[in-house]
């Protein structure tokens, strides 16, 4: 006993913990991403894989060589800057050179995370804004989508969106569901995605308040501006459901209050619709979701929750 | 039929060792009276009892041998017959040092004259408070708390409802659920007895159904008497909780700050209600309790156990610890108080001692990643997110209108956190801080006052 | 009533003045430590903006204009813009103290705030109307509390995470403030 | 007041203009047009001598004036000067560099409320006889001239791949537009004020060190 005294610790209770952790959550976020890049691969071939890869070393070697250099621990193997590499990936077309997921990718490890004090600091959520600054800086690459392998003509290359707000007739459900139409690498297929973020939503990683009533506004929005066939296909083209199921549920960029949440989602359809079908960019996922990043410390900050027994101070 | 409603938040831990609950089926034994007692003076929650014994002294078993020392304490009296060896300052189990008497045992179990209550179903409100503060009951559950100032509820105040604990406040815990199997009969009794003194109508009795065992065994017993019912909950920790335990059954929320008479509810735990009980029926103070013995003892068991025997023979009776063991803790996994002196006594309030293996050692903090975890499984609805930044940051007042003096430190929070951040004991400070604050500050203003006063008493004087 | 709607969400989403024109940036950066005090920053300047943007049209329309002195534009706003925060200073110092308790410390640094002077002239570039006029300056005030209260919301979040010392302050606030224009350009063309 | 107890000499005065109370970076003076015109390194040149000739003369009447205008209606006053030197380079800009003045639009006009030269008039030329005042516009003018023109240098470089209008990066660069946009403007300032304050902290360790060594 005395043998066994010795070895004893001295701890704060709790004494027992969740065998969740940090690198467990972001190994399913990237379980549940397979799905989407296999299907990039299936359609794109090795430009995508070559892509993919591209991304994810970069990010992870940046936060690598960052936190080296700035004498930190070094959490790169959190997996948490594989989960960015991929969403970059996902959402570059195939065509894309090589250098563009590279700029991507140090931006969003770089200026959008480890300026701001690394993982669980940032305010936006980093694939999205490089995914933003690369759409905006270099329009003309991160706009022109080529063809998947499986496609009979070359001339339905043009993306979903911009035929959908022409004619919906022009584009079937099943070819969106698929994936088979032109796009970015990640967002084409709208099963792999939706498996993905079913899956995430069971396993309880993601909270299912935020997609959900994202794609319920987006959906309502454009069934009133033309109709169900038209709501049916804009939810399923394009990033939405990327968007949706693994960008606005990021828990660092969105608020954290259970309203908040549904906030946040209401908020990102709703944008996304108004970009979508008014404004400059065909695509307004990342702009919409970025938009409500942004948005978060305030919807935080006026969605506090009452806690248990609160009195309302008066006056 | 009333449908319980779940408190918000909580976790749900696993029940043991490698998630295996071991305890449940172990009936209680008696541990055999050990050569010596350290019977603390300080096992309550108020000011410490004062020794009435002396170094040589012959006491009986349930002699006082202190008296309470003031409103909020309570008595200390023998767990066994023998001779005062000695009263010396002892360390117990939650770290604290206090007095304590120890006593040679002298094995004859010679009990004091014992005064069972006469007429039991008629005790007033007055006599029944004085019979508690006489036995030394204080609250089983772990809080401590004196019973007799429990059942004394403030003027304008009145109990409504007694709410009997049965949801054991831990995972690990077994000690309620089997006196629950084991003594249900009396249990149902002393509740009976407390409402007819109190004039109280009704009362219940939440059990977390994973005891269905328990569950069928109190609803037999509480058959015939009216207003009592058992109430299953569904198992979610803390739902031992005081103010959750509430809510489940009433749907009433304890103002923050406030107490549970607040809502017209007292609640006591089981182990309580049996000592009640026992004291009214039988006159026998509070000298013994069930702990249990668990994690990675060689034999967990559940052991009826004399106040005062140190924890070192509960092991050996147990059969050792696993080596594997890095921690024991007075208590259970959630909020007991890890301890390294196998020599501390068991008190009234040790509800468990456990055993536990590496994965007691904290693993290494990571950078909160704003998963949300703390805030959906916080029984008190808080923010532990933003509670931690701010005691982090030294931004007290902050922490304090986030509500963290509310902060039960169930440890939820910090059981579900990805990033194994420290939250509950990050508030645990804050709390202390905020509060020590809150004591200066209200210091500082006596101390304006005073010297108001006596400016004002001067100023009288010379006018006069 | 479209007129209205366009110049609504021009002026507080599309054109905004601080996240996608370069206007007002000092007060944007300077008084966005706290959320409170950026919320009182906000109203003082949406009342003056409004106040002066419904006076400089006058100014315009039945001073410069009949007697051609419109090349003295920037001397003859910036002087009722100064005028007005006095007067609106004075005013309130009166009417209504607690107003005045919240928002008297803003005030004088509204006169060089220059989202004030450009909104008037570019009402008047612009060509609107009285109302008009009024109601442009009023949305651009709002659009400008926006930014403001957003970098706050960041700021103050940003002061309890991990930001490396070098980032705080300032430049922290610069990036910030980039990642939210590039969030604000997404609303391109919405008009 | 502080600035009796040490002599201020013209070139002191300009110095720290120039360089130890920059504007830009260290006072956080001026920043819209900092942001606003410095897409191109031209622009960001003109922007700084335009606000340098503001500067110079409304310091130097403000500071001729400035026992005559009393302190009560000396905010209207100073606005009145500086107001008039900014309809005068107005005035001449769009005569002289009509294409120049287009492109700087509204800014302009707006160095009238640029913080700078308020401040300057203000804490500077209100209590100082006019050479040093002119030796404070002048060195705070090029100070700020110089920041911007750096900083229109870079997102020039990446916005546009030039400098001054001269292509230097290689053919197959492709530019990034984001530099040229709001968002570039705001990084770049940021980014930049790390670098400068990260170079601002090693020369003071330098010269403690040497300190400590004499």
């Amino acid at each position: 006993m005395q043998q066994m005294q010795k070895k004893l610790i001295i701890a704060s209770s709790p004494h027992i913990r969740d065998s969740v952790t940090t690198r467990r959550i972001m190994q399913e976020v990237c379980l549940a991403l397979a799905p989407a890049g296999i299907a990039g691969i299936v359609y794109f071939g090795v430009d995508a894989l070559k892509l993919i890869l591209i991304s994810v070393c970069t990010c992870v070697l940046t936060e690598y060589l960052y936190q080296r250099l700035m004498n930190q621990k070094v959490t790169a193997g959190d997996w948490s800057a594989v989960v960015t590499g991929l969403l970059i990936a996902y959402n570059v077309p195939a065509s894309a050179p090589w250098w563009i997921p590279v700029v991507g990718g140090v931006f969003a490890i770089l200026l959008v995370k480890q300026l701001f004090g690394g993982i669980g600091s940032n305010f936006a959520n980093p694939a999205l804004t490089a995914r933003a600054v690369l759409f905006i800086s270099w329009g003309s690459i991160m706009g022109s989508y080529p063809v998947t392998r499986y496609m009979e003509d070359a001339v339905s290359s043009a993306t979903p969106l911009a035929l959908l707000q022409q004619d919906p007739s022009q584009v079937s459900v099943w070819t969106l569901l698929i994936g088979n139409h032109g796009g970015v690498l990640g967002e084409t297929c709208a099963i792999a995605l939706i498996l993905g973020g079913v899956y995430l939503i069971i396993r309880g990683i993601a909270d299912w308040r935020i997609p959900v009533s994202f794609i319920c506004t987006a959906f309502v929005c454009f069934l009133l501006q033309g109709g169900f066939d038209l709501a049916l296909k804009e939810v399923l083209a394009g990033g939405l459901l990327l968007g949706a199921f693994f960008m606005a549920t990021d828990y660092v960029t969105t608020p954290t209050s259970v309203p908040g949440r549904f906030i946040m989602g209401a908020g990102c359809g709703l944008l996304l619709f108004l970009i979508r079908a008014f404004a400059n960019y065909p695509e307004g996922c990342s702009f919409a979701i970025l938009f409500m990043n942004v948005m978060t410390p305030m919807i935080d900050r006026f969605t506090m929750p009452k806690y248990f027994g609160e009195v309302k101070k008066h006056g | 039929m009333f449908k319980p409603r779940l408190f918000p938040g909580g976790v749900h831990p696993h029940e043991g060792v490698n998630g295996k609950e071991v305890n449940k089926g172990n009936a209680i034994r008696e541990l055999p009276a050990p050569e010596r007692v350290v019977i603390p003076l300080s096992q309550h929650i108020g000011a410490p009892a004062k020794p009435v014994v002396a170094k040589g002294d012959h006491v009986l078993m349930g002699q006082v041998i202190a008296e309470a020392g003031g409103f909020v304490s309570a008595p200390v009296h023998s767990s066994v017959s023998g001779t005062v060896a000695e009263i010396s300052t002892v360390k117990l189990c939650n770290g604290n040092e206090t007095q304590a008497i120890t006593i040679v045992n002298d094995f004859k179990d010679e009990w004091v004259e014992l005064h069972p209550a006469e007429h039991p179903e008629t005790l007033s409100q007055a006599e029944l408070q004085s019979i508690v503060r006489g036995a030394g009951i204080v609250g089983m559950g772990g809080a401590t708390f004196p019973t007799a100032v429990k059942l004394t509820p403030a003027s304008g105040k009145v109990i409504e409802k007694f709410i009997l604990n049965g949801a054991e406040c831990e995972p690990y815990l077994t000690a309620d659920h089997r006196l629950m199997l084991e003594k249900p009969v009396q249990i149902i009794d002393g509740l009976r007895l407390m409402m007819l003194s109190f004039g109280v109508k009704e009362a219940v009795i939440g059990i977390e159904d994973n005891k269905k065992d328990a569950i069928a065994a109190m609803k037999a017993a509480c058959r015939d008497v009216e207003g009592i019912r058992v109430q299953a909950l569904p198992v979610r920790y803390p739902q031992g909780g005081e103010k959750q335990l509430i809510y489940a059954i009433t749907r009433r929320e304890v103002p923050a700050g406030g107490l549970p008479i607040d809502v017209g509810c007292v609640v006591c735990n089981v182990g309580t209600v049996y000592a009640i009980q026992q004291a009214i029926r039988e006159g026998k103070p509070l000298v013994q309790r069930v702990v249990t013995a668990g994690g990675l003892m060689n034999n967990p068991g559940n052991y009826l156990v004399r106040v005062g025997t140190r924890v070192r023979s509960l092991i050996e009776a147990c059969g050792g610890v696993k080596p594997e063991v890095r921690q024991l803790v007075n208590g259970g996994p959630m909020m007991g108080v890890a301890f390294n002196d196998v020599d501390a006594p068991i008190t009234k309030g040790t509800s468990g001692i456990l055993a536990l293996g590496p994965e007691a050692i904290d693993p290494p903090e990571g950078p909160c990643i704003r998963c949300g975890r703390c805030m959906r499984h916080c029984p008190m609805k808080l923010l532990p997110v933003h509670m931690d930044q701010n005691v982090r940051d030294e931004n007290y007042e902050e922490a304090e209108r986030l509500g963290i003096m509310s902060c039960i430190e169930c440890g939820a929070c910090t059981y579900v956190c990805p990033a194994k951040r420290m939250l509950t004991q990050s508030f645990r400070m804050g709390k202390k801080v905020i509060a020590a604050r809150q004591r200066a500050a209200k210091e500082i203003a006596q101390k304006a006052q005073e010297e108001l006063k006596k400016e004002q008493e001067a100023a009288g004087k010379e006018a006069k | 009533m479209s007129t209205f709607l366009t110049i609504l969400i021009g002026q507080i989403l599309v054109n905004n003045y601080v996240m996608c024109q370069f206007f007002g940036i000092c007060p944007f950066l300077g008084v966005s430590k706290k959320f409170d005090t950026a919320l009182g920053m906000g109203l003082a300047v949406t009342f003056v903006i409004t106040v002066a943007s419904f006076f400089t049209w006058l100014v315009q329309n039945f001073l410069l204009v009949p007697l051609s002195l419109e090349y003295l534009q920037t001397l003859a706003f910036i002087l009722v813009i100064a005028v007005l925060v006095q007067v609106v200073e004075m005013a309130l110092k009166k009417l209504s103290p607690t107003l005045y308790q919240a928002l008297g410390v803003y005030l004088p640094l509204i006169t060089t705030n220059c989202v004030v002077l450009a909104v008037a002239i570019n009402n008047i570039t612009d060509g609107y109307n009285l109302l008009e006029s009024t109601f442009s300056g009023c949305c651009a005030a709002l659009g400008f509390t926006l930014s403001l209260l957003l970098l706050a919301g960041i700021r103050e979040r940003m002061e309890l995470s991990n930001m490396p010392k070098w980032m705080q302050g300032f430049p922290g606030a610069l990036i910030m403030a980039g990642m939210m224009a590039i969030a604000f350009m997404g609303f391109g063309g919405l008009i | 007041m502080a600035d009796t107890s040490k002599k201020l000499t013209f070139w002191g005065t300009f110095m720290n203009g120039l360089v130890t109370e920059n504007p830009t970076f260290t006072l956080m003076l001026g920043m819209c047009p900092t942001l606003g015109v410095t897409t191109a390194a031209m622009n960001g040149v003109s922007m700084g001598l335009a606000t340098t000739f503001v500067l110079v003369f409304s310091n130097l009447f403000i500071s001729l004036l400035r026992n005559i205008i009393p302190d009560k209606v000396r905010i209207p006053s100073y606005i009145v000067i500086i107001a008039s030197f900014v309809t005068m380079i107005d005035l001449m800009m769009q005569a002289y560099l009509p294409d120049l003045r287009a492109v700087l639009g509204t800014y302009i006009q707006l160095i009238v409320v640029n913080c700078i030269i308020f401040a300057r008039a203000e804490s500077f030329a209100a209590k100082n006889p006019p050479a040093l005042s002119v030796a404070d516009g002048l060195g705070m003018g090029l100070g700020f001239t110089i920041s911007i023109t750096l900083l229109s240098m870079v997102r020039e470089l990446f916005g546009s791949g030039s400098v001054f209008g001269y292509t230097v990066m290689p053919a197959s660069y492709q530019p990034m537009a984001i530099m040229n946009m709001v968002p570039g403007g705001f990084i770049t300032l940021g980014l930049m004020m790390i670098v400068i304050n990260a170079i601002k902290k090693m020369a003071a360790g330098r010269g403690r060190r040497e300190e400590g060594l004499a």
